[in-house]
């Protein structure tokens, strides 16, 4: 063991939306890396181990190095003169900095969105459909004897999400898996697949055709059994996993993006939010999709108390306005609406549509991220940020919205988002009010102390 | 920053001073109402207008997991709503659930300075927190969900009365919290664990913990009034809702013997008739019993027409409400501690039960004859929004008005009412009494609620007007801790309160009892669940108040 | 004289401009309504900062240029025409409920949500949401017609209360999905999942299409109204065959998980 | 000899690794750009594992190197890749009015790129 060796009890894992907060951290202080993460999956080991110091400059302005005050200037000035500035990303960050984050946009009147709306933002829509019977994962723990995952394979992407749904013991599940019977519905027979007492193979792009002829049978409504031609599915596993959802305690629908992102999007999420609504009409049923990176549930929440929406809104008018597909991320882009964008902890020039990402080479890009990335490597200016939960403080929310808060493993001499996004917004909030010619106390006053949130 | 601030001329109302629409300066130093400032202090002329404490509510919901959801779900309530941001105040949306920073203006604009969020899960304490401060203008505090606590009827359960009370010190000190809110007590676990059942009797006991609804009553009754919080439990009934529930609610009041107790939206817990069938009005029954018994407190929740959201710990009378037009509609379930149900809905006059709940409400307003114990609420926005206040001050203090709206709705539901024969009006005394001082009474909040030296210098002036709608509508000035907020009507300032919260003394030792309960059933780190120190930024202790 | 627009300067970001009706700039001559306030991003500017205006309003106006980025035209239209000779961005007459929308090209998405009457003419195709309602909401299109002679594509007349809608080319996925009542005509092809979710209405179509599990088979008839439906529409210029005007058509009624009262029409030859 | 089959992008764990290290590593790029098919649909089209296959459609094209799957595991005209900038070339920008690309689910072609 090194000699300048910290032990950090019950840290939190941010990379996926299962948030584990039982981590054992080992720090090499001197070296500044975590040595050993007791307690994390693969995901979560990579995540520890991989986050050391780069040498990076803090700030580049086009590529080259430039003082932090610089590039903050710069940042202010690019959003403050934009027409249609966006910002999005915020999955992979504090709770405190997506406050400043939203904070930007509304004083700049811009467009804030989140890798929500690429990851379960179907599934924010159909909650605004259909609404949501859900439960914190520990109701899941304590009382679920049917646990059905729909669309994901949690073996890969949320490895210790069965900590929680599958293996543990429970108030009222005291054998753990035994007393539990768990099916997966999947177009594929995925790494998550052997947890699964019930495998249920369903064709490519017929999940909402299952889902709703499941519906049917729940609502005692008759099914053709030409079905099983169009889903893969017998009708007779399908009248099998009615009753079972039926009769079971208490029952739980996971899904993940095999359902948002498929085509019907929004509607196969909403499909199976109202299959669990149906079943209450029988047993406590509950439904959750199986959230991704790390706090995009922080996320939903924050933009959600600050403007009303959860993600996709608009701040042209001096007030939130919500439409997804017009305020979203990928549109904003692809349409060539945006002529500036901050980009935060996200990279959206590695995985969004081709047509978005030319449109963000054109344009002003401003990013913070912990790595280099496609994006950060487009940018006009690029900040190098600390990564939340190895370096900063704050709080994160798991995938069932419970929040918790981090517990950082060394310093690290980048600073956090949030102190970047502080400064920014402060900035921007000196522009306009100059821009707008307002004076007087009252405003700028209140600049420093009070537009703190 | 203005330190020094002085009205002259203004009418105040100050009940807990005994002030009744005298014409006396007000003057404020450093955030608090003083005696007297120097001469040469520049004055207000506030000729023609009422100074009043700010509005204190006592029972609201707007902040937490909850609130959110709501939020979430609801963009077409925000759509028609917008709340435009100034130069130096943040923007948000409107509806029956605002955002944060429009439920805090929006509060500020009615002239309210102090609103207690009245149904928090312990789990969800910490969102609770951060939603709260992003809340600008008013103080706040949060009442936590402890009645369907697993972990605390197993406590009574084995009769282990003392360490029941450690738990409940524990949870609120954990959380931060001002006091404990029962909701109804006992219902969670038939919910979540028989098919969404329901406990329909105060004296059913549990198949799981064979402890019925009045256990657990009165244990939290004693437990609160020893641990001397601030505000005694908050109790949201068995049965709310329900044909011929006043009966619980009766047994509910006897429960606290003499001991402090708060009624939450006791309108909803009002009704005759037999379960199932149409209710009647049985306002009479529990305002008799209201009046006669002085250790009671309640608020109304009175019910305003038009467009509210449900949202509520009690779910399985949120699933209810569903069963009728089969909307959006959210359940949650948080473990170990409580459930919670949320839907859109709607009062309109010409429906029987609604304009019954309308008038049931009005009933315990006119019937109840001393205003320190009956408070203002619509249970924002189970009955409807805040933003309806001034429609409901109107309708206390007016009754050709009150007479006018009674024409308006359902008269085979007034016919079920005494509501005609009501000719009371409340007097503007009367109103600072029921929106302010009692409720700070209630909350035992010192500095609040009051105008006296060494009060907070929360206070509103309004421009004295015969339409009381109006007025209340649209204060000229609002004063927050000194800080002139709304001035002409216009935001000048923006301003963040504090959050009040209680800290009872209790036995540490208890944790260790908790801990292993909750490494088996919790699905967080022990040592991650409630709110830090840190988390608070402003705030205030509400020091123990003697039983 | 009616009240002529052409754009002289593209807007880089949209333009939002919903005080651009007939109606709203009722009895405006060219300078007021040069004058008035639109939106470009998050900029306030004037109607003359884009447009070069001629006339006066008096009930009709048109639109010329590239519009693609304008938003939001013929906001809450109560009476009166408004013709755009070219492609137009989204909400197109949104909560109109009066007068006549005509645009030579295409459309973007969101045309006519929650309107409640008056009539709308996509010469060119339209996007997505033609007729629908906004997120959140359980009403869509309460009543008017949206003719969109090109294709459109997914949910068209998402919780349509009343009202017609007529695609002359094809629809996209969820064509009339949750609506309440209403009929929607798709005279080439529909998309998957017509009429998920319908509780009444009509949805008509002239080629095969998959149905949902929760659709059941009734019959195979001529509905008289069909042949009234048709005529009518031969004259807004729909181009429908003597066979689909009396031919017969497949019904079948959904959507089971729903009410069941709803009916889809299958053209059978 | 081109076939139309159906691309599903997803996730890895080992894709999940990499991406900690960085997305411009090595590591990553070449895990976003492995290719799982169904193994009888490989030996119809005469590869096998490591070949280089371009997979097209109205959008765009990548070029990525296949690797075989059990029927079992991956029913025949259906094909798996971790998500990356080969996923993103073939996307389209149309979100239906939903903020979200059809990510999963994309016909495409696909053929053997001549070595």
């Amino acid at each position: 063991m090194a000699e300048n060796t910290r032990i950090v009890k019950n840290a939190t894992c941010t990379f996926c939306g299962c948030v584990c907060d039982d981590m054992e951290l080992t720090v090499d202080l001197d070296k500044k890396v975590i040595t050993k993460a007791k307690n994390a999956c693969v995901l979560g080991r990579a995540w520890f181990a991989e986050h050391q110091i780069d040498d990076r400059p803090v700030a580049m302005i086009d590529g080259k190095e430039a003082p932090l005050e610089e590039a903050i200037e710069e940042a202010a000035q690019v959003l403050v003169n934009a027409k249609f500035p966006i910002t999005y990303g915020l999955s992979d960050t504090t709770c405190e900095a997506q406050k400043q984050a939203v904070a930007i946009s509304d004083i700049i009147r811009g467009t804030i969105d989140t890798t929500t709306s690429v990851c379960h933002g179907p599934s924010g829509l159909a909650f605004q459909d259909i609404g949501e019977s859900t439960s914190t994962l520990g109701e899941v723990k304590n009382r679920a004897d049917l646990v059905i995952y729909w669309g994901g394979n949690p073996a890969e992407s949320h490895p210790r999400h069965f900590r929680y749904s599958v293996t543990p013991k429970g108030m009222f599940i005291p054998n753990g898996k035994k007393d539990r019977t768990v099916v997966m519905i999947d177009v594929r027979k995925t790494p998550s697949a052997p947890v699964a007492d019930i495998l249920i193979q369903v064709k490519p792009g017929k999940d909402f055709e299952l889902l709703w002829a499941l519906r049917a049978l729940v609502k005692g409504r008759k099914v053709d059994p030409q079905i099983q031609v169009m889903t893969g599915v017998p009708l007779e596993t399908m009248t099998d996993l009615v009753e079972r959802m039926k009769n079971c305690r208490f029952g739980v629908l996971f899904f993940g993006m095999g359902l948002t992102m498929t085509r019907g999007r929004h509607f196969n999420s909403g499909a199976l939010l109202a299959l669990a609504t149906d079943l209450n009409e029988f047993t406590h049923f509950v439904a959750k999709p199986v959230r991704g990176h790390g706090n995009v549930t922080g996320a939903d929440n924050v933009v959600s108390w600050q403007t009303g929406y959860p993600f996709g809104v608009n701040f042209s008018r001096g007030f939130p306005r919500f439409n997804p597909g017009e305020f979203t991320t990928v549109d904003t882009l692809t349409r060539g609406d945006a002529d500036a964008a901050l980009i935060i902890a996200s990279d959206p020039a590695s995985n969004f549509p081709k047509a978005a990402i030319e449109h963000l080479k054109k344009i002003p890009v401003i990013s913070l991220d912990t790595k280099e990335t496609s994006t950060s490597k487009l940018s006009h200016v690029a900040f190098a940020t600390s990564t939340y939960g190895i370096n900063t403080a704050g709080t994160v929310y798991r995938m069932d919205d419970v929040p918790i808060p981090l517990r950082p493993a060394f310093e690290s001499p980048y600073p956090g988002d949030e102190e970047i996004l502080f400064a920014i917004k402060k900035r921007v909030h000196e522009l306009i009010l100059s821009k707008c010619g307002a004076t007087g106390a009252t405003g700028e006053a209140r600049v420093a102390s009070k537009l703190m949130l | 920053m203005a330190s020094t601030l002085r009205f002259v001329n203004g009418r105040v109302y100050d009940p807990a001073n005994n002030i009744d629409g005298e014409v006396r300066d007000i003057c404020i130093k450093n955030g608090k109402v003083v005696d007297s400032l120097p001469d040469d202090t520049p004055s207000i002329d506030a000729s023609g207008m009422v100074i009043m404490p700010g509005g204190v509510d006592i029972h609201s919901h707007i902040a937490g997991p909850k609130v959110n959801l709501a939020r979430k779900l609801q963009p077409e309530d925000h759509r028609h709503d917008p709340h435009p941001g100034t130069n130096f105040t943040r923007s948000g949306s409107g509806g029956t659930v605002p955002s944060t920073f429009a439920t805090g203006y929006r509060y500020a604009t009615l002239g309210y300075t102090t609103v207690m969020e009245a149904a928090v899960t312990p789990i969800g304490a910490l969102h609770t927190v951060e939603e709260l401060h992003d809340t600008p203008v008013i103080d706040k505090g949060f009442y936590l969900l402890l009645g369907n606590n697993i972990y605390l009827q197993t406590l009574l359960k084995e009769g282990r009365h003392d360490e029941f009370k450690q738990a409940v010190g524990w949870w609120i000190n954990k959380t931060k919290a001002y006091t404990a809110k029962l909701v109804n007590p006992g219902g969670d676990e038939p919910w979540k664990g028989k098919r969404n059942s329901n406990v329909t009797d105060i004296d059913e006991k549990s198949d799981l913990l064979n402890i019925s609804p009045r256990d657990v009553i009165e244990a939290f009754v004693k437990t609160v009034n020893e641990l001397g919080l601030p505000h005694p439990p908050h109790i949201h009934c068995n049965n709310l809702g329900h044909s011929g529930n006043y009966k619980t609610t009766l047994e509910t009041m006897k429960t606290a013997g003499d001991l402090r107790m708060h009624l939450a939206h006791i309108q909803f817990h009002s009704y005759g008739g037999e379960p199932g069938k149409n209710p009647d009005s049985k306002a009479v029954e529990i305002a008799e019993y209201v009046n006669t018994h002085p250790n009671i407190t309640c608020d109304v929740g009175q019910v305003m027409f038009g467009k509210s959201t449900i949202m509520t710990a009690d779910a399985p009378l949120a699933y209810l409400l569903r069963g009728f037009k089969k909307g959006k509609w959210v359940n949650a379930d948080a473990e170990c501690e409580s459930g919670c149900g949320i839907l859109p809905f709607s009062y309109q006059e010409h429906v029987f039960t609604h304009a019954l709940q309308w008038a049931i409400g009005l009933e315990l307003f006119l019937l109840s004859e001393d205003p320190w114990r009956i408070m203002l609420s619509t249970d924002h926005p189970n009955g409807g929004s805040f933003m309806s206040y001034p429609k409901l001050i109107r309708l206390l203090m007016d009754k050709e008005f009150r007479k006018e709206e009674i024409g308006k709705v359902n008269q085979k539901a007034i016919a079920k009412t005494n509501l005609p024969s009501l000719d009371r009006e409340y007097t503007l005394n009367e109103i600072a009494i029921i929106s302010r001082a009692a409720p700070a009474r209630a909350l035992n909040l010192k500095h609040k609620g009051q105008l006296g030296p060494g009060a907070d210098a929360d206070i509103t002036i309004y421009d004295d007007q015969e339409d009381k709608e109006m007025m209340f509508n649209a204060p000229r000035y609002v004063i927050k801790s000194g800080e002139m907020v709304i001035e002409d009507h216009e935001f000048r300032n923006d301003y963040y309160g504090k959050i009040l919260h209680s800290a009872p003394e209790f036995d540490e030792e208890i944790s260790e009892d908790i801990r292993p309960f909750f490494e088996k059933y919790y699905s967080i780190e022990f040592e991650n669940y409630g709110v830090a120190d840190h988390y608070l930024h402003e705030h205030e202790i509400i020091p123990r108040v003697s039983s | 004289m009616s009240l002529e627009l052409s754009m002289h300067t593209r807007p880089q970001v949209p333009l939002e401009a919903e005080l651009l009706g007939p109606d709203k700039t009722l009895g405006l001559d060219s300078k007021a309504v040069s004058g008035l306030q639109i939106q470009h991003g998050n900029e306030q500017v004037t109607v003359g900062d884009f447009f070069k205006v001629k006339g006066k309003g008096e009930g009709a106006i048109h639109l010329e240029g590239d519009l693609a980025r304008v938003k939001l035209l013929g906001s809450g239209m109560t009476t009166g025409k408004l013709h755009i000779h070219g492609d137009v961005g989204e909400h197109l007459g949104v909560g109109m409920s009066g007068g006549e929308i005509t645009v030579d090209g295409n459309a973007g998405d969101w045309v006519g949500p929650e309107m409640a009457g008056g009539r709308i003419v996509i010469k060119g195709n339209a996007k997505h949401l033609a007729g629908s309602a906004y997120r959140g909401s359980a009403a869509g299109m309460l009543g008017g017609e949206i003719f969109i002679h090109g294709h459109a594509k997914n949910e068209i007349g998402h919780g349509m209360r009343n009202g017609l809608i007529v695609i002359g080319g094809n629809a996209g996925d969820f064509t009339g999905v949750n609506m309440l009542a209403g009929t929607i005509v798709v005279l080439g092809e529909m998309g998957i999942r017509s009429g998920a979710g319908m509780k009444r209405g009509s949805i008509i179509t002239m080629n095969p299409a998959e149905m949902l599990p929760t659709f059941s088979y009734d019959c195979i008839y001529h509905p008289v109204y069909l042949r009234l439906l048709f005529r009518a529409l031969r004259t807004q210029g729909f181009n429908i065959s003597d066979a689909k005007l009396t031919g017969k058509y497949q019904r079948w009624s959904g959507d089971s998980v729903e009410l069941n009262k709803g009916e889809i029409l299958v053209f059978t030859p | 000899m081109t076939e139309t089959m159906i691309l599903i992008p997803g996730r890895s764990s080992k894709q999940g690794t990499s991406l900690n290290k960085g997305k411009l590593k090595e590591e990553y790029i070449d895990v976003t750009s492995i290719l799982e098919m169904n193994m009888d649909d490989m030996t119809r089209l005469k590869l096998k594992d490591g070949d280089e296959v371009r997979i097209s459609n109205e959008i765009g094209s990548a070029v990525v190197r296949c690797k075989g799957r059990k029927p079992d595991d991956l029913p025949s005209g259906v094909l798996f890749i971790a998500y990356g900038p080969p996923s993103s070339e073939l996307m389209d920008g149309d979100t239906a009015g939903s903020g979200m690309p059809l990510s999963k689910h994309m016909q495409v072609k696909i053929e053997k790129v001549a070595a």
